[in-house]
């Protein structure tokens, strides 16, 4: 099957690129809904089922485009294609009718330049596509039309464009020092660039407004909470990784070590899981406090960006590593996100399940034995080990990632927490219902899917992780178990004291 | 052939002045057609004869020079009296509808036009000193009696003072002449030169080019000489006021520039030579600048006129001392300067007679919302514009290059720049007036549609002025060595 | 005379015949103007096209005589002057189908298309001219055909603006004339050539030559609207949105910094011009009235006249890109003069659509308009998004091949500026996309005029829907062969092969 | 030094009288008069000057009979219009009057 | 004061001009004679046809100076009678009727005439010629208007006119016909100058005549005017 796979691809981006001009026909509106969850299906075919090995020469696009995926773009790929699809298919549910057109636009751009940068190895494409979902995506966020959409909007656009600048800048410098409009030509001229510090901080800076890196993070908790929840998914999910493969295509990995940015990535993803973690357990929105979720967990992965950056030996294992988790936590966020707009049933039965379905990604993300969660964290320990890395801050690398799951799961609670308080009985939609379902299951399948033996990291036990795994994963959910069972103490006493002194 | 062609231009502006006289008006109008008609024609032939042949001399009466008169047939003089053809034509055709003919005294306006033609070319012609004073008081006083002609106060004190000026001049000239004559014994330019060229120049007559420049410069209306004009210019029929500015003026300009040509280096000097670019660049500047006050449309083409003769005395410094190829391009210039400027000018009076025609008031405001109207003369106006303010393609704007070309070749840079002034300057008193036709005035809307003839005519020369800039280098040609065949040394 | 020479005298002809065509016609001759417009405008842009292809294939277009002693008058195609004569033929075309839909019903018409036609013709000159005499004659022509497009609605601001213009290009055209007569006088011959003729002039005259540049660029600055000399620019926004669109987002403007590449290139010659020290002066000019502008516009409230300062700062990237003296910057510099046009247009065609259909003038009045207009208001997010260089749009080709460019050439801080330029623009372009789609419009919108289910006349909503997809097309397929970019690129080969 | 010199020199004296009446004096008639002066003076010079140095010579004689019709017709010309703008206007002089900022024959 | 101020300014200016003069003058006097002309025209007096030198200047030789000088008289005349109000150039108001100035008139008015033609004749070898006789013909005009004798003939009409230019016509014919037979314009057939001069002087002093009296005969002001352009009337 080596012919068909370019044309998919171009399939694949052109299909949602081209899906809004639907728009012009007023008519046609209704029919714009539905086709929502189709847009994402042959990138989706492309990314489970297509041999990797193909190419796609456009010479006449830009500055001479070259559309490709390897292993790494191929995991993105197929994360965004899912959720996408399981987002559309909420999304049909969810949106009511004002404004639908205008939703089904932007939502149909941000899916095309989601999946074009994942296939883009030329520089042109690849930033053009990345704007594209960067401004498009503005559209999902201010949908609702709210003050605070409006607020959270412009966060979102002055950080976006600071952002794209900075990637701007950072691409042409690196572009013209490796004399070559291919991503991949980048990262080995970057290590060898007269300016290279300044590139990398450049392209830190710019991909890292869309990965929530720490003190560029500001628009996630404002913008999640206010878009409409399938456009959170797949903000959380997805788009927030375009940031990651960003850096993952663009520094130079692999070919030096620059353990002074290394360092410097490690601290700010440190910084990123736990405050994140800290600032979220106060939230009191569910979204807002999987936004900041989403932070944390980009911070773990930052983490293991740094790691990768400092050290060029271990960089290919931790690229698959990093892959794996992006998927991993996507899937899982998406979910968690698509939940929030469930209702429960009426029947006792019927909520026990509905929560329970709610929970499982959740603690999935924090590593629940049997999910991808688990595998995902195993991998990133084994990854991370202290004895296969070298860098200064190597060692504080496990105990950050004990911390982080920690960190992982007590927001998981504060956001079931949250939503208890918010969920309603109700009547779902089919299709919203199905969406979430979809996703739930997407990210429970991942566990069955993902490649199990990636680079031996973890040992492939079949079905079931060691039990010095179980405790190694299990222990740090002890710790947010109880952490949590004292908060909830500590609330109500000092909810009931509060009552006490004011009673009314 | 030549005979015939000479006889007839000599012939024709007296002969037809005296039918016209023995006319009234309406068949002096006929009459004065067949007179265009055949005047144009030999000033065409003679053109061409002399674009061919070359430039002659021509013996009034079979009596050369000294004891004689000869005209100086050249390139420059048939080509003045080829813009003089047509320029008068044009003015003449349009004075013929312009003018209401039930006014008894029109009748004499054909014989003092005609009058004044001849007289025009015999200035363009002569070659002999005090023949050429006698051309000027032709011009002079068939100008001075056009403007008078039926006037009232105003046009009369405008006359008078046109006229004293006039007289006053004539005399400063006539006093060179007599001391050239007591000088030379000779009144033939051409034999003053010959002189000059064997002998060192005398200390006596360089005060009798000073007395015959400054006369013709009183009657060019230099800076400070030239407040008789715009009364005079103003107030005029519109016709005689495009007669005026477009030949008049330039007739006794041509005289001091032959003069000067001839004798400037030999009894000028460089001080002189400055003082009236100098006066010449005030003018350019005081001029430019009353246009910008005046509030009568006429009167701001009058205060332009005074602006562009300062143009043309650039013409002294820029021949004095200066290489041979600076000379040319500056007399090249001026000569553009001359014709793109008879042309623009008469256009731009005609026309002005038009718009006031058809807004039934002379005054600038008073055209608010012409321009929606769009007489065909407002066009006319502009595009005669476009050649004052010496923009391009117009031979405004070749007049301009050229003398740029010769200020800088020369080292006198301070001239290029009065050149660039004076284009911005009248720039702003022109777009004043386009300013006001532009403006939407709801009140006026109505407007009298001047007949279709009246609006061709300004059109036509306006266009010519347009046109010269692109065949500059062929008129250019045909006058090979303008001014320059006897004066150099 | 062959056909080589007679090409260029029709494709400045054209639009001169329909101009004198329109005046002679009765103002109420509605059709008659309407088809003698069009159809001198496709005539031309079919002209246009067959010169395109000539000059690709190397023919010489070209004819001359003498106008002046020792001053010929040059028309002659060359791939550069082909880009802006391509540029201003395709505009015309869509402007002239654009501004009879804008001016239905509006008094003044045969005036408006009459001077509109000769504005063309004189562009057309412009772009054809094969010296700096010949440049200069169509430069003042534009000038003086501009003015009545400028105060055509006759009102008191209209005619100060108008005042204000003639101030500007008339001073600005006085100060051209006399650096080209100087440069005249001092080295002769003008005509344009690849290289430029300055390369190995007298060392003796290398002072003069120096303030001839400094004057040329005053004077072309002036139409440029390059930093000091802008101020006409938005004054000159009272005009109606064709004569924007066409002449001050693309004719006018373009015309100065055309004037400044032929200037640079043809007469001076890059290395000339940068020996004597020039571009570098030049490059932070341009690179400040880039930022400067931008930073202007951001406190525009009227639509036009963001727009008007948005124009400055984007025309000035056009002398950024030749200043920069490198091969690949000077293609972006000269790519852009294509792109601003067809973005600049596009921007401008749709603040006419707004307000000719619902009346909006400022910005804090289009909350919503995009409900109401969403074509126009899609043609200016494409316009709007491209001038912010947002990829794969026109814009961002510019400033992609522009900031390489100047990297190769080692002048990294125009990276600098270009961001910074790019951020500007976002921040005051942005907030307008922001209000045409996602605020609350009124519920009952102005009903200037209705045209049943369409939201405004087709004349008038064409136009910007195809410049604004040329602008998505000539980014996307920048690398094709005969996009905008690879015009560019074969400009500066010639040019530099010589 | 002839009796011709003479007459020249009076020729100059007299077109300085001459020129102070034209620039001076403001009643019309006296202009005119002024400049009658003035011409006279200048026909002297005109005669004088070249008879001094060559003896008889008819042909500034033949100049000066011209010059002095053309004078007479000038003068005649100027009777006539002030003669009208007297009529007119009731004002024998140019200056004072409304409308006519403009002092002076120039 | 500033009027004293200005006169003396004005008479100062006036003195140093006449002194210019002056100097100039005797610079120039100073200067041996170049002159050849006044030996040149003795040279070809034979073929001018008169024998007066100044005559033969006037009419020959520089004919077209005083061709010209003829016009600038006609223009003159023409601004004359351009203003005149009546069919008459006379204004009746200003008639008188003393029996002694008309018994003078009488007597002087035929001798004036002789006068006037025998200046005429004498053109020819002495001083004298068309102006002079034209003068002396219009001063005969000119008293018999200050007489009192009626002088209805002076009709601005077609005879006026004709006479105005009468002398003009000729002269300017005088002038052609030489032309048609392939000479230069002015130039007299060989054989024929003498009468032709004379035929042209006499025509001249009518016309002279006639153009000096109908400016100086006191015609009533013409009150009618042209209105400016664009005033509204």
């Amino acid at each position: 099957m080596t012919f068909p796979e370019p044309i998919l691809a171009l399939v694949a981006v052109c299909l949602p690129l081209l899906y809004p001009a639907m728009a012009l026909r007023s008519d046609w509106r209704r029919v714009m809904r539905y086709i929502l969850p189709v847009l994402p299906l042959p990138a989706l075919l492309l990314a489970s089922c297509g041999d990797p090995s193909w190419q796609l020469e456009l010479p006449w696009l830009l500055n001479g485009g070259l559309w490709a995926l390897d292993d790494l773009r191929r995991l993105f790929l197929l994360l965004t294609a899912v959720l996408w699809t399981v987002a559309g298919v909420y999304a049909v549910g969810y949106l009511a009718e004002s404004h639908i057109r205008r939703f089904c636009v932007c939502w149909g751009l941000t899916l095309a330049g989601n999946l074009g940068l994942t296939v883009a190895v030329d520089i042109g494409s690849f930033y053009s596509f990345f704007a594209l979902m960067t401004f498009a995506g503005y559209g999902l966020i201010v949908h609702e039309g709210t003050d605070e959409a409006h607020y959270a909007g412009r966060v979102y656009m002055a950080m976006a464009v600071l952002g794209e600048m900075s990637i701007l800048a950072g691409l042409l410098l690196a572009a013209s020092a490796a004399d070559s409009q291919l991503l991949t030509d980048l990262p080995a001229a970057l290590a060898q660039a007269q300016q290279r510090d300044l590139i990398i901080a450049l392209l830190i800076a710019g991909f890292g407004v869309k990965a929530g890196l720490p003190l560029l993070h500001f628009w996630l908790p404002l913008a999640h909470p206010v878009a409409p929840t399938p456009a959170s998914a797949v903000l959380s999910g997805a788009m927030i990784k375009a940031g990651l493969l960003g850096w993952l295509v663009t520094l130079p990995f692999g070919e030096i070590g620059l353990s002074g940015w290394g360092a410097l990535m490690v601290a700010a993803g440190a910084v990123g899981a736990l405050g994140a973690a800290i600032l979220g357990v106060l939230q009191h929105r569910p979204k807002a406090v999987l936004a900041y979720s989403s932070i944390s967990q980009m911070g773990l992965m930052v983490l293991m960006v740094g790691a990768a950056l400092a050290d060029p030996e271990r960089a290919p294992v931790l690229f698959s590593v990093i892959g794996l988790y992006a998927l991993h936590h996507g899937l899982a966020k998406g979910s968690l996100f698509l939940s929030a707009g469930v209702s429960l049933p009426a029947s006792r039965m019927g909520q026990t399940m509905i929560w329970i379905l709610i929970a499982l990604p959740g603690l999935s993300l924090a590593g629940l034995p049997f999910t991808s969660g688990a595998l995902a964290k195993l991998a990133m320990k084994a990854g991370l080990a202290e004895d296969s890395l070298s860098f200064a801050l190597a060692g504080c690398l496990p105990p950050l990632m004990t911390a982080g799951a920690i960190a992982t799961l007590l927001l998981v609670l504060r956001y079931l927490w949250t939503l208890s308080a918010k969920l309603e009985t109700g009547q779902t939609p089919p299709m919203l219902t199905a969406g979430w379902l979809a996703a739930v299951a997407a990210s429970l399948i991942a566990f069955w899917w993902m490649p199990w033996d990636l680079a031996g990291l973890v040992k492939a036990p079949v079905w079931l992780p060691a039990p010095y795994q179980i405790w190694a994963l299990v222990w740090p959910m002890l710790i947010a178990l109880a952490l949590a069972g004292l908060a909830v103490l500590l609330c109500r006493n000092s909810r009931s004291a509060a009552l006490g002194a004011k009673p009314h | 052939m030549t005979l015939w062609l000479m006889a007839g231009l000599l012939f024709t502006p007296l002969a037809w002045a005296v039918l016209t006289l023995l006319t009234d008006f309406v068949w002096g109008r006929r009459v004065t057609w067949v007179g265009i008609l055949v005047q144009v024609l030999v000033s065409l032939g003679l053109w061409l004869t002399v674009a061919q042949h070359g430039g002659f001399y021509y013996d009034l009466g079979g009596w050369g020079a000294p004891l004689g008169i000869e005209l100086r047939v050249d390139g420059l003089a048939v080509t003045f009296v080829l813009l003089t053809a047509a320029v008068a034509s044009a003015c003449g055709l349009h004075a013929g509808v312009y003018i209401d003919q039930h006014k008894p005294w029109h009748r004499y306006f054909w014989p003092l036009f005609w009058f004044l033609w001849s007289g025009l070319n015999a200035v363009w012609l002569g070659g002999d000193l005090f023949n050429l004073y006698v051309g000027l008081e032709l011009i002079s006083l068939s100008a001075v009696g056009l403007v008078a002609l039926g006037g009232n106060a105003n046009a009369l004190r405008a006359s008078i003072r046109y006229l004293l000026a006039a007289l006053l001049g004539s005399l400063a000239y006539l006093l060179g002449v007599a001391l050239i004559y007591g000088q030379f014994g000779t009144l033939s330019i051409a034999g003053v030169v010959a002189w000059l060229d064997n002998h060192s120049a005398p200390a006596g007559p360089g005060l009798a080019l000073a007395l015959m420049i400054t006369g013709l410069a009183l009657k060019t209306a230099l800076f400070p000489l030239h407040r008789w004009l715009p009364p005079a210019h103003g107030i005029a029929k519109s016709p005689v006021s495009a007669l005026l500015s477009a030949l008049v003026v330039k007739a006794s300009f041509y005289i001091a520039a032959r003069l000067w040509l001839a004798f400037g280096e030999s009894l000028g000097s460089l001080a002189a030579a400055q003082m009236v670019g100098l006066l010449g660049g005030a003018a350019v500047v005081w001029g430019s600048w009353l246009a910008c006050k005046q509030a009568q449309l006429k009167q701001v083409v009058a205060y332009s006129s005074v602006a562009q003769i300062g143009y043309l005395f650039l013409l002294f410094p820029l021949t004095y001392s200066v290489s041979e190829s600076v000379s040319l391009q500056a007399q090249q210039g001026i000569t553009l300067q001359v014709i793109s400027h008879a042309l623009a000018k008469a256009a731009m009076f005609l026309a002005a007679g038009n718009l006031i025609l058809s807004v039934g008031s002379s005054r600038i405001d008073a055209l608010a919302g012409v321009s929606r109207f769009l007489p065909f003369s407002l066009f006319s106006f502009g595009l005669a514009g476009v050649s004052l303010m010496s923009l391009p393609p117009s031979g405004g704007f070749a007049a301009k290059w050229l003398l740029l070309q010769a200020s800088l070749g020369s080292g006198q840079w301070w001239w290029a720049l009065v050149l660039l002034a004076g284009g911005l300057l009248s720039a702003a008193y022109l777009f004043r007036i386009y300013r006001a036709s532009f403006a939407e005035n709801p009140e006026t809307d109505q407007f009298f549609h001047p007949s279709k003839s009246l609006e061709i005519i300004p059109m036509v020369l306006a266009v010519m002025a347009l046109g010269l800039g692109f065949v500059s280098e062929q008129v250019l040609s045909v006058m090979a060595l303008p001014f320059a065949e006897e004066g150099a040394p | 005379m062959t056909l080589e020479e007679w090409m260029p005298v029709f494709a400045l002809m054209i639009s001169l015949v329909a101009s004198v065509g329109i005046f002679a016609l009765p103002e109420t001759g509605y059709v008659r103007r309407t088809s003698v417009n069009l159809g001198a405008a496709v005539l031309k842009l079919v002209v246009v096209i067959v010169m395109v292809w000539g000059v690709f294939h190397g023919v010489n277009y070209g004819v001359s005589f003498t106008m002046l002693p020792g001053v010929t008058f040059v028309l002659r195609a060359d791939a550069l002057s082909m880009m802006f004569a391509g540029l201003s033929a395709v505009l015309w075309l869509l402007t002239t189908i654009y501004a009879v839909g804008y001016l239905e019903d509006s008094p003044n018409r045969r005036r408006f298309f009459g001077f509109f036609s000769l504005c063309v013709a004189s562009t057309m000159g412009i772009a054809l001219a094969g010296n700096l005499f010949t440049f200069f004659l169509f430069y003042e022509i534009l000038t003086l055909s501009t003015y009545p497009l400028v105060v055509h609605r006759g009102t008191e601001k209209a005619l100060r603006a108008g005042r204000t213009y003639l101030i500007y290009t008339l001073t600005g055209g006085a100060v051209l004339l006399l650096a080209i007569a100087w440069l005249h006088s001092l080295v002769g011959d003008l005509s344009f050539r690849d290289g430029g003729h300055l390369v190995d002039a007298d060392p003796d005259i290398h002072r003069s030559l120096i303030l001839i540049f400094i004057l040329l660029v005053a004077g072309l600055g002036v139409k440029a609207a390059l930093f000091p000399l802008h101020g006409w620019l938005p004054q000159a926004m009272v005009a109606p949105a064709p004569v924007s669109a066409l002449l001050h987002a693309v004719a006018v403007v373009k015309a100065g910094a055309f004037g400044i590449v032929r200037v640079v290139y043809d007469v001076y010659g890059v290395e000339a011009s940068s020996d004597l020290g020039l571009l570098a002066p030049l490059s932070w000019l341009a690179a400040f009235t880039i930022l400067y502008a931008s930073t202007r516009a951001i406190w525009q409230v009227d639509l036009k006249r963001r727009l008007a300062f948005s124009t400055i700062s984007q025309v000035s990237y056009i002398i950024l890109g030749i200043a920069l003296a490198g091969p690949l910057a000077a293609v972006g510099g000269l790519v852009h003069l294509l792109h601003q046009g067809i973005m600049k247009i596009t921007l401008f065609f749709c603040a006419g659509n707004y307000a000719e259909t619902l009346g909006i003038h400022r910005i804090d009045e289009m909350d919503g308009a995009g409900q109401r207009m969403p074509g126009t208001s899609l043609a200016f997010t494409i316009g709007a998004f491209g001038m912010i260089g947002a990829p794969p749009l026109a814009g961002f080709i510019t400033k992609w091949v522009m900031g390489s460019g100047a990297l190769a050439v080692n002048m990294d801080w125009v990276i600098l500026v270009l961001v910074g330029s790019s951020l500007l623009n976002a921040v005051y372009f942005l907030p307008i996309i922001h209000r045409l789609w996602f605020r609350k419009g009124k519920e009952t919108w102005p009903e200037e005029r209705t045209w049943g289910r369409l939201e405004t006349s087709p004349w008038l909503l064409w136009p910007p829907l195809l410049t604004a997809m040329m602008v998505v097309v000539s980014g996307v397929f920048a690398s094709s062969q005969f996009s905008p970019l690879a015009w560019a690129e074969l400009i500066v080969l010639r040019e530099i092969s010589e | 030094m002839t009796s011709y010199l003479l007459y020249a020199l009076a020729g100059a004296a007299l077109c300085g009288i001459g020129l102070f009446g034209l620039l001076r004096l403001s009643h019309l008639l006296r202009k005119l008069l002024a400049f009658n002066i003035m011409g006279s003076g200048v026909f002297l010079i005109m005669v004088g000057l070249p008879q001094h140095q060559s003896g008889p010579d008819p042909v500034p004689q033949a100049l000066v009979l011209t010059g002095i019709v053309v004078a007479i017709a000038a003068t005649a010309l100027a009777v006539v219009l002030i003669r009208r703008y007297y009529h007119q206007s009731g004002m024998t002089s140019l200056e004072g009057e409304a409308g006519s900022r403009e002092g002076g024959p120039l | 004061m500033i009027r004293a101020v200005r006169t003396c300014f004005i008479a100062l200016a006036c003195i140093a001009f006449s002194a210019v003069l002056a100097a100039s003058i005797w610079a120039i006097a100073g200067d041996p004679g170049q002159g050849t002309l006044p030996q040149l025209l003795s040279e070809n007096m034979s073929r001018s046809g008169v024998e007066h030198p100044v005559t033969a200047v006037l009419l020959n030789f520089r004919s077209y100076d005083t061709l010209l000088e003829i016009g600038v008289l006609v223009i003159a005349g023409i601004a004359g009678i351009s203003m005149s109000k009546t069919t008459s150039l006379e204004d009746p108001e200003l008639r008188t009727s003393d029996p002694l100035l008309y018994a003078l008139q009488r007597w002087f008015i035929p001798l004036m005439l002789v006068l006037a033609g025998y200046l005429l004749w004498a053109g020819a070898d002495r001083p004298g010629g068309a102006f002079q006789a034209g003068a002396v013909l219009a001063a005969t005009g000119v008293l018999m208007r200050l007489g009192g004798i009626p002088m209805d003939f002076l009709r601005p009409g077609l005879l006026l006119r004709l006479g105005l230019v009468l002398g003009f016509s000729v002269f300017l014919l005088a002038a052609v016909v030489s032309v048609i037979g392939g000479d230069a314009f002015l130039a007299y057939p060989p054989d024929m100058t003498k009468p032709l001069i004379l035929v042209i002087e006499s025509v001249l002093t009518l016309s002279i005549a006639m153009v000096l009296l109908a400016l100086f005969v006191s015609a009533p002001v013409n009150d009618a005017e042209d209105p400016e352009e664009g005033d509204p009337s």
